[in-house]
């Protein structure tokens, strides 16, 4: 009992300052309502949102060590593909960026531009804990602690690893989030592409993405 | 005498244009563009079946204007003139080109007198002077290599005029006339009564038309003449050679045509394939055109050898066709070799942006080789297999050609995706567009492939004429519909329309669905799983592009007429050594030669005498 | 008037069957894939979900005019081939433009897609696209050869090059003429499988070497095209076979009017089915060849069925 | 051949101190100047043909760098770890990949983690990392924590996330070595 608080060296903020502390943290993009209010245009906007969550092709995109609970979750034992969710071979394809744990500065320099190069809406689903707050990779010199600060993330799955029903869990909260119309961020990180690409230039120290490749 | 004046003229104009390179340089080209221009205003304003006879040394010589000559000689005009026009830009800043024009205009002259010529004599001459203007233009760019190609050339060009010699000596000796209306009413080219003499002349008409095993010229100085030239070179030049050689089917179709059918056939289908074959693999956008012209060539052989009703039109047709689409194609390969400096695949690419007409002309010219409807090589290609199916019931030969011509493809497209297509790279940064002068010419080539898909009918009619005017079958040909023995057709123009309007239909709507939220990128910005490609990194895929093909066909490859017309050449040269053994040079061997004759004249007497 | 208005109708009415069989095709073998697999699988209708979301996508990237067309020219080269292959043997909607066209023609007619995407996915600039493109050209250097052989074959056999005259044949005497030149349809059959890239010649798209080859720089509304027109395109090839070798589909002299069309669609569908089937559920249990070995491989057994095929039609001359 | 032997013959050639370990492993003290030789003494005369690894460990209290080269050979299964140490403010070290070919790619990722130079060394500037601008990460006086917590946002409520090892110690009541203790975390 008295242990916990012997390791006790930083204050714990209060519940409220934290609350304040998230949203100062990542605010830019988060579930901003982008259903289209024309009522014309809500059946449509209906059927295409029912369309993107019964089709999402991932992009097999194995960043960190949560990639093996990919296989599984899309061969036989879990089959994900009766929902409608299948592997796309390249991010012009595909609708779902999943990053299977933690990121290197390296790693982040890639995924950031296959973020890039993906069509919208697109989606990224956070996999494992690395990428919520570091995990167990929270003091390593080369890894980044949480991803929303560099791309904006739809769906986190946490967990280390999480499982595949976790990751089956995790698509399910991204389709209620898609026919909800609060899911797919890339318009407002195109927005906010000054903010974001400050955080990507903190990090990656050589930037040489050039001009022309981006928004 | 028109017929004389028009050779007057253009011999005039030569002069003229090759004095004026003196005077001034710039001036030279536009010369010799007005010498042909002049020429060919005059050579339309002669009625057909003029005729100019002259007696010189002891040979009847006959010109005539006629329909079969005509079709050959607008091929050549034609294009002529469309490659002068080119070439008044193409060889701005070069050296000799007093020498390049004249010897441009006297080829072009030769060729017209090879098709109004009457007798075998004209012919015979005229041809030689197409050779060896042809041989200067040739060695025109005088640099390494250069030299052995051209010899080479001249090398199988004089065989095959040594060839036609002697059959002309012995048509001579054995009918005492030359003309060659009288020579096909007493069937001297057929097969049965002196088979030498059609087969020295097809001999002769095969190297020019470059046929397997007679090409091995073609290629090299197919690439090192300048491009305005080779689309002449390659496009009417080797008509010449199909010319010749319908003359000799012409005599030969009211007699025996059996087994030189066959032959001409399989040499034909066997050139078109091996050929492929060789285009493939190559990384010079020049290179695979010389072989893929010479592929061309073999179809057209093959056509011309069924002497049928479809076959003959099918040659024909592809005459102008080849003429038309690999002329431009051609004339392609030299605008972008003087735009960008060189036509290696591999060190030029995505030029679609820098030359967008250059590529226009070298998609349709391309596709029109393939043979993809709605264009113009379609109907071509149709027409060679269904009388191969139909009429002659060659089914084995239409599978090599039907092989060739899928082949066609791959090479087809290697020409486009290596030049224009690919990656955008930045040492082509400074390219530009060739000037009008030159792209008129590549767009008017382009615009007969597109016309005569949809209207096959514009080349049907005068070659139907043509082919009766050699009493050769011509009838039934329309506008537009296409018909083959066992009434089953194509209509080209419901063919085109429909492509053109779904075409449309789907254009505009991949057009205009989302149009605001559809963006271009440049061709670095590809899925390349993340990794960022740098300027100097180089993504282009062109060395080995056919390489699974090559493993795949293999063993052809390995094969190379070269080597064996060398080892020909080798074993020839060690037969002449030995010779030189006995025939030494020696006037003391040959007193001894004769003194041991007479010293065995002297011991066998009885026995000789 | 009223002519021209029934053939448009025909069209569209064609075109719009053949796009919805294609893609309940390829849902359909997305579900069989799946069974065999000892999966639910997605399901049928999964691939229009698919299409709507692709063509629902709110940006779109091309690499130029050529890319930009690519799904065009595969959209043309379907239909347009579509329109001159009879649906359905008689009856008023289906004949399209069958007369205008012959069996030589639709051979061109269906590379025209192929080359057209070719020459989309080269401007991309990507070099998996090209290799893909260039695998995918040695493959049909490869499997046109046999099929070549096979319908010539059927020509020399029946005198005849006209897809309506052959399926004419079929329905006046019942015979199909899989049974009457065996060989032609076995190499016919082996064509099919090169057509369709399924396992084990499924070189061109092979994700894991190429990352989908061709269609890499593809998305949204031009990856919907592609998929429009691939999913016609495999209906084409499925309809001429069946045209072809198993005697067509609808049966003008028994049943008429809108009957005899749905009996017809029915009998259609069936054996497209079928047919589809052979390169599906050998696609399941392949692996894949490379590139040469597949080019290779339709130089072997289907060449040798296919000059055995134009001797047994030498040999058994049907006129009619 | 055996271990005893192995030693006995590198006790004959070179002065260095050496001792067995369990399970056929050898371990030889040499100095910088004696590692190429010993190694090619290794390979040439006793059979040694093949380089497991190179390692580093940075003893920042006795401010060297150890370097570990070891080398196996197969028929015998006999291990041999080459100890050598080398001064930590200058680290310098002799290119050994002309004796083994893969000993360049351990060099390169010690050249990179540890910042020690091996001249003559051909290979790209960058191994792992990408863009490195900061003290080669694996030094120990490289602060790891601090670098993750300047350049890393730590996400907010998530601050107190600390190091395992911390917490063991303050459980155990574990003291801190004296010489760790300028480089604690806390």
């Amino acid at each position: 009992m008295n242990e916990k608080k012997d390791i006790q060296i930083i204050t714990r903020p209060t519940k409220a300052e934290i609350e304040q502390a998230k949203i100062n943290f990542s605010p830019r993009c988060t579930s901003a309502g982008r259903v289209n209010d024309k009522e014309t245009q809500k059946t449509v906007q209906f059927i295409l949102n029912f369309a993107r969550k019964h089709s999402l092709f991932l992009l097999a995109y194995g960043t960190g060590c949560g990639a093996i609970e990919i296989p599984a979750t899309l061969t036989s034992r879990y089959d994900a593909e009766r929902l409608g969710i299948r592997g796309a071979a390249t991010p012009r394809q595909a609708d779902v960026l999943m990053i299977t744990g933690y990121l290197s500065v390296k790693t982040l320099k890639r995924v950031i531009r296959v973020y890039e190069q993906m069509q919208d809406p697109k989606y990224v689903v956070a996999f494992g804990s690395c990428t919520i707050n570091g995990g167990m990779y929270f003091d390593s010199y080369n890894t980044i602690k949480a991803l929303d600060r560099y791309i904006p993330v739809d769906v986190y799955i946490a967990g280390c690893m999480p499982r595949p029903e976790a990751v089956l869990k995790g698509f399910a909260k991204l389709q209620e989030l898609i026919q909800n119309g609060n899911a797919g961020n890339g318009e407002c990180y195109r927005k906010n592409l000054d903010w974001y690409r400050a955080n990507q230039q903190k990090v990656i120290k050589n930037w040489n993405f050039p001009d022309e490749y981006n928004w | 005498m028109e017929l004389m004046i028009f050779f007057l003229i253009i011999t005039a104009g030569t002069l003229i244009t090759f004095f004026i390179d003196d005077i001034s340089r710039k001036l030279t080209g536009y010369a010799a563009f007005l010498t042909i221009l002049t020429g060919i205003v005059y050579y339309a304003s002669i009625p057909m079946g003029t005729v100019w006879q002259m007696h010189l040394l002891g040979f009847d010589l006959k010109w005539m204007r006629s329909p079969a000559g005509d079709f050959f000689a607008w091929i050549v005009l034609g294009l002529g003139l469309l490659s002068l026009m080119y070439a008044i830009k193409y060889m701005e800043g070069k050296a000799r080109l007093g020498y390049f024009y004249a010897a441009f205009l006297v080829s072009l002259g030769a060729m017209t007198g090879v098709t109004i010529s009457r007798d075998i004599v004209s012919l015979f001459i005229f041809w030689e002077i197409m050779t060896w203007s042809s041989f200067l233009l040739a060695i025109y760019k005088a640099y390494y290599g250069v030299e052995t190609k051209g010899i080479k050339y001249i090398l199988f060009s004089s065989m095959g005029a040594y060839a036609m010699l002697t059959a002309i000596v012995f048509i001579v000796h054995y009918y005492h006339t030359t003309d060659l209306n009288t020579l096909w009413q007493a069937g001297a080219f057929g097969f049965s009564r002196h088979w030498f003499i059609p087969a020295f002349m097809l001999f002769g008409f095969a190297v020019k038309a470059a046929v397997m095993p007679f090409h091995v010229w073609a290629p090299g100085v197919y690439t090192r003449t300048p491009m305005a030239y080779t689309s002449v070179f390659s496009g009417a030049m080797s008509k010449m050679g199909i010319f010749g050689m319908l003359l000799i089917v012409a005599g030969l179709s009211r007699l025996d045509i059996g087994w030189i059918r066959f032959i001409l056939g399989w040499a034909g289908g066997i050139t078109a394939a091996l050929a492929t074959l060789q285009a493939v693999r190559q990384n010079d956008a020049k290179d695979l055109l010389a072989y893929s012209s010479i592929a061309q060539l073999g179809y057209i052989v093959t056509a011309l050898s069924t002497g049928t009703r479809m076959g003959l039109m099918a040659a024909l047709y592809l005459a102008v066709l080849h003429a038309a689409f690999k002329g431009a194609l051609f004339l392609v390969a030299g605008a972008v070799e003087k735009q960008a400096g060189t036509t290696d695949f591999r060190e030029v690419s995505g030029l679609i942006v820098r030359m967008p007409w250059t590529f226009f002309t070298a998609l349709i010219s391309v596709i029109a080789l393939a043979g993809v409807p709605p264009l113009g090589g379609f109907v071509g290609k149709w027409l060679v297999y269904e009388s191969l199916i139909t009429e002659t019931h060659s089914y084995f030969l239409v599978i090599v050609i039907f092989f060739a011509s899928t082949a066609a493809f791959l090479y087809a497209y290697r020409f486009l995706f290596g030049l224009f297509l690919g990656q955008q790279e930045h040492n082509t940064e400074d390219v530009h567009e060739a000037s009008w002068w030159m792209l008129v010419p590549m767009l008017v080539l382009s615009l007969v492939s597109i016309l005569t898909g949809v209207f096959p009918g514009l080349v049907f009619k005068p070659a139907a004429k043509a082919l009766s005017d050699l009493h050769l079958p011509s009838d039934g040909w329309q506008m537009s519909i296409l018909h083959n023995a066992w009434n089953n057709g194509v209509d080209t123009i419901t063919v085109g329309s429909t492509i053109v309007i779904l075409f449309l239909l789907t254009a505009a709507f991949i057009t205009l669905k989302g149009r605001k939220n559809t963006r271009r990128t440049g061709t670095k910005d590809i899925s390349t799983s993340g990794e960022i490609p740098q300027p100097d990194d180089n993504l282009n895929f062109q060395s080995g592009f056919f390489q699974p093909f090559e493993r795949a066909i293999g063993k052809p490859y390995r094969w190379s007429m070269d080597r064996i017309w060398t080892d020909i050449g080798t074993s020839l040269a060690a037969f002449f050594r030995f010779l030189r053994k006995i025939y030494t040079g020696n006037a003391q061997t040959y007193v001894f030669y004769v003194i041991v004759f007479l010293i065995i004249l002297l011991l066998f007497r009885k026995q000789i005498f | 008037m009223e002519n021209w208005l029934y053939e448009l109708t025909g069209f569209v009415l064609t075109i719009l069957l053949a796009f919805t069989v294609g893609m309940f095709y390829g849902g359909l073998r997305r579900k069989v894939i799946a069974r065999a697999q000892n999966r639910i699988g997605p399901p049928v209708y999964q691939n229009f979900l698919d299409l709507l979301k692709l063509q629902g996508k709110t940006t779109n990237i091309h690499h130029g005019v050529m890319s930009h067309l690519a799904p065009v020219w595969v959209i043309v080269a379907a239909t347009a081939s579509l329109l001159f292959i009879p649906v359905l043997h008689g009856g008023l909607w289906f004949p399209n433009l069958t007369f205008k066209g012959d069996l030589i023609f639709l051979l061109y007619l269906m590379v025209f897609g192929s080359l057209g995407m070719a020459l989309g996915v080269g401007e991309s600039g990507n070099p998996n696209g090209a290799i893909g493109v260039s695998r995918g050209l040695s493959l049909m250097v490869g499997y046109e050869i046999p099929f070549v052989l096979s319908l010539v074959a059927v020509m020399l056999q029946f005198h005849t090059t006209s897809l309506t005259d052959l399926m004419h044949y079929q329905q006046l005497t019942g015979h199909w003429i899989a049974l009457e030149n065996p060989f032609a349809f076995l190499s016919a059959l082996f064509a099919v499988l090169g057509m369709f890239h399924y396992s084990p010649f499924d070189i061109i798209g092979a994700p894991a070497e190429l990352a989908s080859g061709p269609m890499s720089e593809f998305g949204g509304k031009y990856l919907g095209s592609l998929m429009t027109g691939g999913s016609i395109f495999a209906f084409v090839k499925l309809v001429l076979i069946t045209d072809i070798f198993l005697g067509g589909a609808g049966h003008p002299e028994l049943y008429t009017g809108l009957a005899g069309v749905l009996i017809g669609l029915g009998e259609l569908i069936l054996k497209t089915f079928l047919l589809y089937m052979i390169p599906v559920s050998i696609g399941i249990v392949m692996p894949r060849f490379r590139t040469e070995q597949a080019v290779r491989f339709f130089w072997k057994w289907p060449l040798a069925f296919g000059i055995t095929g134009i001797i047994w039609g030498l040999y058994h001359q049907i006129n009619f | 051949m055996n271990t005893t032997f192995v030693q006995n013959k590198i006790r004959e050639v070179f002065e260095c101190r050496t001792d067995i370990l369990r399970g056929n492993q050898i371990r030889i003290y040499a100095d910088k100047k004696s590692v190429p030789p010993v190694l090619l003494y290794l390979k040439n005369q006793l059979g040694f043909i093949h380089l497991n690894h190179i390692s580093c460990v940075d003893w920042i209290e006795d401010n060297v760098f150890e370097l570990v080269y070891i080398v196996y050979r197969p028929e015998d299964k006999i291990t041999v770890l080459v100890k050598t140490k080398i001064d930590r403010e200058n680290p310098v070290m002799e290119n050994i990949d002309t004796i083994w070919d893969q000993a360049n790619t351990y060099e390169r990722e010690i050249r990179e983690m540890f910042g020690v130079e091996f001249p003559g060394l051909e290979a790209p500037a960058e191994f792992i990392l990408e863009d490195w601008q900061d003290l080669p990460p694996m030094r120990k006086d490289f602060d790891t924590r601090k670098y993750a917590r300047e350049t890393y946002e730590t996400r907010p409520g998530r601050e107190d996330a600390r190091n395992v090892r911390d917490y063991i110690r303050q459980r155990t009541g574990e003291k801190l070595p004296d010489f760790a203790k300028k480089y604690s975390r806390d």
